[in-house]
């Protein structure tokens, strides 16, 4: 099996997508010639076609609202934003259209367009290259939401996505494109979308994370371990739907709760963590859940090493977790 | 002889095939129409007008919530909807239900939609005047302003990209001309050379706001020129300069040579919708002026010249029509309304886990 | 005092504003001459003139976009957004740029824009007239976010946003406009952001919520209270900055809570005050907090009584919760 | 003489004021320009320039993160900002270190923002080439492209309605052109005849992008007859065109005239940044073609006529340039980053109460 980096995972996602099916068309800005400025799309070009791999205009919601079209009329097209900080001008077309189309219709129409779009800090993006927006797609019902940790996942909940009718908005953690690497088959497979990973059991405290804070979360926990703190790390994958057992379970076993993600603390997805974790395991919890963020500023540029989690942050949670 | 040509000539003013006295300006302009077209295009326009007006009273009279009518622009929606072919999809704003009618939307569906009941295809799920039709072509209609553009280009392009025949048309009105939406629908369209076919229904009015406040370039058909599309700019209320527009945009877009943007210049003769209040803002004045081009009433008296209207013929369709349409709203209106499960219906292909227990808990708290 | 309604009591704030500050300006769809669809701006155009109570053209990222400018020039704006349901065209203008000015600038720059809006569901709107977005604004640092559920905090809150220098997204609660009444001093007066009111005290299960359910919430109480059940019901009204001495307070006295809003349930605001009230006050949490919430589906037209927190849901909870 | 008649007459190909060889083509349209003022433009264009290379230079060896250039455009935006009042705002995207020198904005602080250090007016919060300088009237820089276009609309609108005398000027790509935001700042600049002036560098890519495929007519001076605006289209390597061009809107902006959209064709001659590499995309021919047309070395010809230019006096200028970078980077350098409590500073106008709680979390863990 090749040892494939996210990029190439993600290229070679869509190469196969490409290959298999006709009605597959990539759309974005610079997705074409160049190959995308992280060089996802890479080579699609020249294979498939300008009229399968689209350079697009300037304009975020002239994307999403012609993919929409394109679903609508049977394509599967899969439109990329260029950042996840550019999305908000297709904003209304995602929430109010995309979102809402299937239901709308009484389920006469579906609407399955996948958004890729990089997401995320740690790149020195400051304020407009760094933004981690997940949780207003999670607050909008009709969407499903996604974000892979490493290059298995990433290729495999990709064709996932290709392979269901709902749109999805799929996050690439783009701090890690380069660094996150493993083996990947080159035939086509598929990781479920819905299924979170017990990456590593532990009986004391279940720590939840995605995307490219798994990275620095499964360090914490490894330097936890020296402290003798078994810590039990899940991987997301999929944030919806939401594998709500695999999350209960664990905190049923552990009765403590770290969660890590990037995104501001306000009405962050960690809440909706905590809140789920309150319904539903109330009575298991021997500690507050903590909740390791973003603050609840802009994203900045210096310091953004200071705005990010970190694995001594981490690490604090998890000891003041286990140790209430 | 294109429409083209025509309007460059005309210099703003808007193409007319019929003068207001229902005779035919230029021969060379009249869409050729068998008089069984000639009687459904008649027949659908005044359909579309009572069926306003009873829905309009309906909800006066607290049966329906809401309602949005047409009234005066019959032409500009049915007479381009009527052109289009079979394999073409229509992405409606919201004030075309003729459009609706024509591509075969049944008055029954109409009026269970309007009453949110168990009938409606869209599962209650909508406002009244929202409704979708996938048989007849239909997309879904919805309130945002201007996005079907960008989607009725997408669409098209899709069938592009494919090598297939279908075209869509993008109906909006004037105030919609000033949406993020519509510029970049447009630039991809004119990018692309899609083949859409854009229908700006000018009434003249977004709710309170005249085009002019709108736009200091209250011409729409000009602002194609700023995305390399050609625009035309008819007179709304001549049924037959539509049609002639249409066919003709949608010969091009099937020719792939691109979009056009057809400018149907009418006026908004009542209120926004029934939450709406003219007298706070109209002008009795324009409305008067307007009243007298009215569509409905020129293309008459072109049936007339042609021996196929009478004031007979004019009793019965509208006895026709009136039945079809208290038929319709009483079958409607013995319908339950849709069950709680349908709130929980259709908004992934399946309902994920979390969903279903907030179905669940509905279904056994009994609500 | 006048009893007034809510929307007389707005038109009363920005009539009092406009006539103390010429810097203040209106600006929005039929906001002038008609007045507004819910007639908020009633005759202010008359008296103020067109060039300060301004009818834009049908563009949300215009009438946002143009406020951002203005209220850098030194204006005061109030731009409204006819139903929350249209603000996501502007959403790149509101999340990206006004929200983020001061923080880029580094200070040098401040961005006091109003946005009125009114939300939620209840009038019969559907999808598209009934939304409930403010969980996107809280998300989003930089905003402040307030939401009155009477005629005087309307009043009281407006005025208060028109004397701070930050930019306010004011969620007016449309469902209510007319129904609630109240005395409204004629004078100007001021209730301030980040103060939440204990509307009626309780000793048994703390219910917090804002807008338009302080209705059905206020109901529920009355008949918790027949079943002898003392509920503490808190009006949050600022929902950022949150008084969190408020509701910590209270829930530090009962130990349980109810928290009820329109949204859709995940990720919503509910699921914000659960993660904070498990952060600082984990042991005095006798039963898991409960939401009560619309559901995550899109605002359905037909069925809305069904979707909306009713008062025998809120009862349910708070029975559930009371006897956990 | 107006150069919009001489652009009308020219159909499409830019005004010039001079010729490729640095003569004027029509006196009539040279602007009145002291020999002093004729220094600072060449020598702001030189500095610009050199600055460029020099960040470049600094990115590539790993002491900056990131920056992006504009080389071969500085006629375009030095011309025009140089036109501006001091009352005047400039809302710049941020290809436009050179209008920012004009302004004031000086190479200290220019550096302190590359570096995001503690002496940065904007605190270490933004990437390089995101700066904000109240003083000169310079607003903040941000990434999302386009969205400045309906603030400048914005700001210029409260003047008029103040009834005072700033005009703003709002500076974009021609990728810009596609966006939403393009389409309602202009629109709104029309209804309203805001004293704003449009400032398109048409520098033909928008990163990979060739401006032939962002929209249909790449003659971008022909949208503004969309919104009742004026368009004039400049050779934006022509620094007398664009003065001669940016005074005019600037005068007829604050006679109550409205708005104006200059569009400065010019080419983009190196990468879109730091970051990007125009050899997967780039087009080789185009660019020799256009690095004739340099605009530094066409002003230094008209220089050179007047008298004004010789090689020793290149050679000073120079020097001068190089040892001012020098010494402002140097400087710059020195200082630390800004401090952890920077971070929560003017996310509002004081730190909430939670935030506050956040703040102190990162104090205490001396992180
Ligand atoms: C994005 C958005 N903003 C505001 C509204 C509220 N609204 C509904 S219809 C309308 C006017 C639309 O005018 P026009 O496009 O000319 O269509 P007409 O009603 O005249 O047929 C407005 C402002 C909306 N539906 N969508
Ligand atoms: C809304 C948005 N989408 C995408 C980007 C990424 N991006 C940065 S610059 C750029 C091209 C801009 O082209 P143009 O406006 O012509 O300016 P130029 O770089 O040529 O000066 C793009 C696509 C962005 N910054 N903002
Ligand atoms: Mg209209
Ligand atoms: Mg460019």
């Amino acid at each position: 099996m090749p040892v494939y980096n996210l990029l190439q995972a993600l290229n070679d996602a869509l190469r196969t997508a490409m290959r298999k099916n006709d009605r597959v068309v990539i759309l974005g800005e610079d997705v074409g010639k160049l190959g995308g400025v992280f060089r996802v799309t890479k080579d699609l070009q020249a294979e498939f076609g300008a009229d399968r791999v689209i350079d697009t205009p300037l304009a975020e919601g002239g994307i999403i609202g012609t993919a929409i079209g394109m679903a609508l009329y049977g394509l599967r097209p899969i439109a990329e934003i260029q950042f996840s900080d550019f999305i908000y001008p297709a904003f209304d077309q995602i929430v109010n259209e995309l979102a809402k189309y299937r239901y709308r219709s009484g389920g006469q129409y579906e609407c399955p367009v996948i958004i890729r779009t990089p997401s995320g800090g740690g790149i020195k993006g400051g304020l407009y290259h760094s933004q981690s927006p997940e949780a207003y797609f999670i607050h909008t019902p009709g969407l499903k939401v996604l974000m892979p940790s490493n290059p298995y996942d990433a290729k495999g909940l990709l064709l996932s996505a290709l392979d269901q009718n709902d749109p999805v908005i799929f996050f690439e953690p783009k701090r890690i494109y380069r660094s996150a690497k493993g083996e990947v088959p080159e035939s086509e497979y598929s990781v479920p979308i819905g299924k979170a990973e017990v990456v590593k059991q532990g009986k004391d405290v279940t720590l939840i994370s995605y995307g490219a804070m798994m990275t620095e979360s499964r360090e914490a926990v490894e330097k936890a371990l020296e402290e003798e703190v078994q810590v039990e790390l899940i991987d997301l994958k999929s944030l919806v739907p939401l594998d709500v057992e695999t999350v209960i379970g664990s905190v049923q076993k552990t009765g403590k709760v770290v969660i890590v993600n990037e995104a501001p603390r306000t009405c962050g997805f960690a809440a909706e963590l905590v809140a789920l974790i309150n319904e539903k395991a109330f009575l298991y919890l021997e500690a507050p859940p903590v909740r390791v963020t973003g603050f609840d500023t802009p994203f900045p540029y210096t310091l953004e090493h200071v705005y990010l989690p970190s694995v001594d942050r981490i690490l604090k949670a998890i000891r003041q977790t286990a140790h209430f | 002889m294109t429409l083209k040509s025509e309007a460059a000539a005309l210099n703003g003013k808007p193409v007319q095939v019929l003068k207001e006295d229902g005779s035919v300006i230029d021969k060379r302009l009249e869409p050729s129409l068998s008089s069984e077209d000639l009687k459904k295009l008649y027949y659908t326009m005044v359909l579309t007008r009572m069926m306003d007006e009873r829905f309009f009273k309906m909800q006066r009279q607290g049966r329906i919530g809401f309602y949005l009518s047409s009234t005066g622009e019959e032409a500009a929606h049915i007479g381009s909807a009527f052109s289009a072919e079979k394999e073409d999809w229509l992405f409606l704003q919201y004030r075309e239900p003729g459009a609706a009618l024509i591509r075969g939307f049944s008055l029954f569906h109409f009026a269970c939609q309007i009453l949110g009941n168990s009938g409606d295809l869209t599962k209650g799920k909508q406002m009244p005047c929202h409704y979708a039709y996938k048989k007849g072509h239909l997309l879904s209609i919805s309130s945002p302003v201007g996005t079907q553009i960008p989607q009725a280009v997408g669409f098209a392009w899709g069938a592009k990209i494919r090598n297939e025949k279908s075209a869509a048309l993008a109906y909006f009105g004037d105030g919609a001309t000033s949406t993020g939406d519509f510029h970049v629908g447009m630039n991809f369209a004119g990018v692309f050379k899609v083949p859409v076919v854009f229908i700006c229904k000018n009434n003249q009015l977004a709710i309170s706001l005249p085009v002019q406040k709108q736009t200091a370039v209250s011409n729409i058909a000009l602002k194609a020129q700023a995305y390399g599309i050609e625009g035309v700019r008819v007179d709304g209320n001549d049924l037959l300069a539509v049609i002639q527009a249409t066919r003709q945009a949608l010969q091009k877009a099937r020719s792939g040579e691109g979009a056009t943007l057809i400018e149907a210049l009418t006026y908004r003769m009542g209120a926004h919708s029934t939450s709406d209040d003219p007298r706070l803002y109209g002008d009795e004045m324009t409305l008067e002026e307007w009243k007298k081009k009215d569509c409905i009433l020129r293309f008459q008296k072109y049936l007339e010249f042609k021996g196929i209207w009478n004031p007979d013929y004019e009793k019965e369709i509208q006895t026709q029509a009136g039945e079809e349409i208290s038929k319709a709203v009483e079958e409607a209106e013995k319908l339950p309304p849709p069950s709680y499960d349908t709130l929980f219906e259709d908004v992934y292909s399946e309902i994920p886990p979390q969903l279903e227990e907030e179905r669940k808990g509905v279904s056994h708290a009994g609500l």
